[in-house]
């Protein structure tokens, strides 16, 4: 049983479950109360859930890794989930750190550490499939750090400079 | 008729060649670098050739050489890359290799654009007012007093290269240097050459081109205008022919003008004349692009003809085959292109490898793309993954078909531009064809999820929930302000 | 215009429609049984409903109770199943829901085969001698009087259904009684009904049809003639359009003598017309299939008519919408029937789950149908996989297409008979359009392999034997005798 | 190292190949003597090997599980692959057992055991997708056993009879 508050494109419903087989029968889930029936396949595919029918209508999807979103036919669909049965709650990730969103190379960087800079002040420059992006500041304050230097390439991901 | 062609390309267009070369029988070589292997234009070719670096797509001695070891007699440039280099061309033709293109002398006066703006002009045919000069990035004063003598708002265009990168629209004289700035330097990042010239701009605006394809023999026809309007980011996302806001009289008298500038350029194989149509209605001619076009397929759709094949033909110095009333416009199409990007981080390329990769299908509809489950997306090359095109009989059965095909592309394992194109294709004003420039600069607004499947999402929304097995209270998008912006994506202000 | 209809079939062909439905935004309900479930036509519809056994699909009560259950104003059919049986039309007029079909009356008149041939001779076009009734498997002394008035060589046929399960060509006296047997139990076991009836053979012939749409107001017209001469076991591989060896007088013959057919026997919706061809150039008419055909897709490339629209807004009452003189008959298109079908085991069934399973595209392409990578292919049902359309403006053009398109369909995980399609399409036979039922007899051989491209095959073979670590010396194929043969397809001796 | 001997469409090979490696890197492998350059990329899927690149030249491949034949684009080719290095030579099977090439139903059985049987003669009917299938003797000889009866829905590959 697992009971969850889903919020999906400003709605919230909660959902109560069942203990889920890796079976194709179909199984009833309670949303706010009255029962719906599912029928979720595994697919085998390296995503978990990538279809089911719901009361008989299917859905194809593309489930975010971070179930921040879901697309669906209609189009991409906010999706915020709180487990009602967790014990433990975890706080949306704000900091200072800026990471690379693309691997690309540094063509620029117009800050040092220790200067101040605004909001939305330019950083760096990242150039990456013949686009220069502009890296901006996400909140006004002290650069801590600078970790690369022109000319350096980045992957994905990788920390490039932290604003407190 | 050439036995071998080199196909100096990658991605979707090279596949798109391949296509055509091998439905002609004849032998193809492909291209790749590391990045590209898993690419289908590689599966398809008849021979490959690996890069030792990607940079190579533009180098046009290497490709010269590729092509004389191979045994080619022509080259097909495609788009982008070396398409438009006359440079190239020359190299080609000198060499003793056909290159499938308009001839180098032909390339050269095109990639004039001030020249080019000029003859137009003395032909009697409108032009935008523009600076009489390009100018580098060292030559800012030249650049800011053109545009004081030009006034606002104004254009910045890269000098070199047809595409999009280096544009900037400049509504106020306080913007011009900063803007100046970032297109010199997008400029000289994606062609290599960082001057720019301005041009008046016209708000709003609507984006048309004419193609025209054309033979040695003298003959020139034109197959339809394709409308360009619909942008993202200064990059056309969704096109169509016919467009669907002019007249007829409008509609003869841009493919006249687009045949008038075709024959005075000298232009032969395929071309595409550019136009902007100003909201009084009238026409004024910016460019040439001399070769094939990114949308292609939707004027493929409407007349029949396969333009690359017309494009391999001319080049092999045989006659165009039809004359201008054998070309029949027929019904209406519209192309979608599906990009790697992500919508929840500003649309940044998507890079990764693809999992399920499910064409829409059915009457009317093609897909053209270099990928499939399985395959990579590279991070190195611009972001096109697939061009969805629809027809039909009508507009509105082609917007039927176009609306349910992009809902049922079903990708996963890279990130892709579908959620924008759905709301651009169910915006009223796209369905009533009235759109102009402006449609780019309003919200567009998701589709109206009715409740019980709202619901329903839900309820998958807490299955994919348990199967993952996450313990993850309060996750939010990152949709949020994350201290990253794409600035030569930017939309005009 | 109907707001949800009942796809009341499955396959590539319950996927046809669905889209069709879709790009008109109207609902759609599927239907699924146990070995369906993964089918596309589940996930493309906007409801699907479990069948509790795959029997359902042909029960006419269960199928419009579930009609009523869910909302559906109008019920098509598809092929095959109930497509043609008046008393499922009856039963869904009599329930106040739409058929996508011509009337009940017109489906119970076309029914009756025999009637049907002498109704068209009396009208005074030309028909093949046939037995003057359908036999049970009881009455075997009356079709063997009847065969020995008629004369060899003759056709025996099943009196219900229009598939070509239980037909056979018999040659002598002698083969009638073993033929007839087998004939009967496989009429039966298809149909249900083991009535046979007798037609005199002609050899070789060719067979052809008649595509012709109708609406309720008077309006009938036809849109071209599709060949259906290539086949397999007595079951159409390649069809194209328009025939390629008929004189321009022969087709506007053909063609007025469909619409005459279909005009005397009230044919209205989509209705094909089917004729053959004698070695001297003289058409008979044969039967009626008064449904949407398999293919069906090759009409919509030459004419850009999508006939499913055409069957809904005909159904819904509305006029054709266009008149014989605005149908244009553009290009040549061909299509390919790609069966999962193992060609190393006489072409038996082969199910099983697709690992990859990749379209050809390109301009002129269009894929049809129910799978993808990862899907199952059921058993219990007929092997279609995929339908593979190609057309271009030239017969040629179109050919080059359609076998390269076949080169490139990538299927794994179940057999299928692409290696026979591509035999058929590189036979020079075929490539002249002179081909007539003679070519199903003769010996297709293979596409001769260069030798370098034979020595890489035999390098590949080389690595995948090693990496999958086999200890097999002297492995030999199965294709020698192994005991099996299947009797219903076997080809015409 | 490899040395195999690979009849492909009735034309022989001698091979020879370096170990594999599992790389995307080039191998050269020895073809009657001459060098030839492979790149056989993974894939990643289920089956071993879908494409590879022979001296410039890509294939795309569907590789029979039993190795005894390979799709490519120039169609279906036969192959014998002879391992040169292998010590036991397995004879082909050609005992006279008859398996359900299809799963479906059996509808009728024609003979008995003990019974007589000549090459082809028919030995029962299978029905699957709506066909009528007949089955007949690989050889001739005496019916060993039958193992199905009418009725009876059988899987694939199951034995329906022998004949000795």
């Amino acid at each position: 049983m697992s009971k969850l508050s889903i919020t999906i494109d400003g709605r919230t419903f909660v959902i109560e479950t069942p203990p889920l087989r890796r079976i194709t029968s179909e199984i009833t889930v309670r949303v706010d109360g009255q029962p719906v029936s599912v029928l979720a396949p595994e697919t085998g595919s390296p995503e978990l859930l990538d279809w089911l029918i719901v009361d008989g209508r299917p859905y194809e999807l593309v489930v975010d890794p971070n179930l921040r979103w879901i697309r669906s036919r209609y189009g991409l669909h906010q999706v915020e989930v709180r487990d009602l049965e967790a014990t433990v709650a975890r706080p949306a990730s704000g900091d200072g750190r800026i990471k690379a969103p693309i691997p690309g190379l540094i063509t620029r960087v117009l800050v040092s550490p220790g200067e101040t800079v605004e909001l939305g002040q330019p950083l760096m420059v990242l150039e990456a499939m013949k686009m220069e992006n502009e890296i901006r500041a996400p909140r006004t304050g002290r650069v801590a750090q600078i970790n690369v230097s022109p000319g350096q390439s980045v992957a994905l991901g990788v920390v490039l400079a932290e604003v407190e | 008729m050439f036995r071998t062609i080199l196909v100096a390309n990658r991605g979707e267009i090279a596949v798109r060649i391949i296509r055509t070369c091998r439905d002609m029988g004849i032998r193809t070589v492909a291209l790749y670098d590391d990045t590209d292997l898993s690419s289908l234009h590689v599966r398809l070719a008849n021979e490959c050739v690996r890069l030792s670096s990607g940079a190579l797509y533009c180098d046009a001695a290497a490709l010269v050489q590729i092509a004389r070891d191979c045994g080619a007699e022509a080259i097909h440039p495609g788009y982008g890359f070396l398409a438009e280099h006359d440079e190239f061309a020359r190299a080609c033709e000198e060499a003793g290799i056909v290159f499938i293109g308009p001839s180098s002398a032909a390339l050269a006066k095109v990639r004039d654009k001030i020249a080019v703006l000029e003859a137009v002009r003395a032909a009697g045919i409108a032009v935008p007012r523009h600076s009489p000069h390009a100018y580098h990035a060292s030559e800012w004063e030249a650049l800011r007093d053109a545009a004081e003598r030009l006034g606002y708002p104004l254009v910045l265009k890269s000098y070199s290269g047809g595409r999009s990168h280096g544009t900037r629209l400049v509504r106020e004289p306080t913007q011009l240097e900063s803007m100046a700035q970032h297109a010199h330097s997008a400029a000289l990042t994606a062609f290599g050459d960082d001057r720019l010239y301005l041009e008046e701009a016209f708000l709003p605006a609507r984006y048309l081109e004419v193609q025209i394809v054309g033979d040695r023999h003298g003959n020139l026809v034109h197959l339809g205008e394709r409308d360009g309007t619909i942008q993202h980011n200064h990059h056309k996302v969704v096109e169509e022919s016919p467009a669907p806001y002019l007249t007829e009289a409008q509609r003869e008298d841009l493919w006249q003008k687009a045949l008038a500038i075709g024959r005075l350029l000298g232009c032969t194989n395929t071309c595409t004349v550019e136009f902007v149509l100003d909201a009084q209605g009238r026409f004024y001619f910016t460019e040439v692009k001399a070769r094939i076009q990114v949308e292609h397929p939707i004027t493929e759709m409407r007349t029949g003809i396969d333009l690359v094949r017309t494009q391999i033909q001319v080049a092999a110095g045989e006659p165009l085959g039809f004359s201008q009333a054998d070309v029949t416009l027929r019904g209406c199409a519209m192309q979608a292109r599906v990009n790697a990007e992500d919508p929840w981080n500003h649309y940044l390329p998507s890079p990764g490898r693809l999992r399920r990769f499910r064409f829409p299908g059915g009457p009317g509809l093609r897909v053209d793309t270099y990928a499939y489950a399985g395959c990579d997306v590279p991070v190195r090359y611009d972001p096109l993954l697939a061009k969805v095109i629809a027809w039909d009989d009508t507009r509105a059965g082609a917007l039927g078909r176009l609306r349910r095909a992009v809902a049922d592309f079903a990708i996963s394992g890279v990130q892709t531009n579908l959620p924008l194109i759905q709301r651009i294709v169910d915006a009223p004003e796209f369905a009533a064809g009235t759109y102009d420039s402006d449609f780019n600069r309003r919200p567009l607004p998701g589709a109206e999820v009715p409740p019980e499947q709202l619901r329903d999402l839900a309820v998958a929304a807490a299955l994919a929930y348990i199967r993952r097995g996450i313990d993850a209270s309060g996750v939010l998008p990152d949709r949020a302000d994350s201290g990253w912006h794409r600035d030569s994506r930017r939309l005009p202000q």
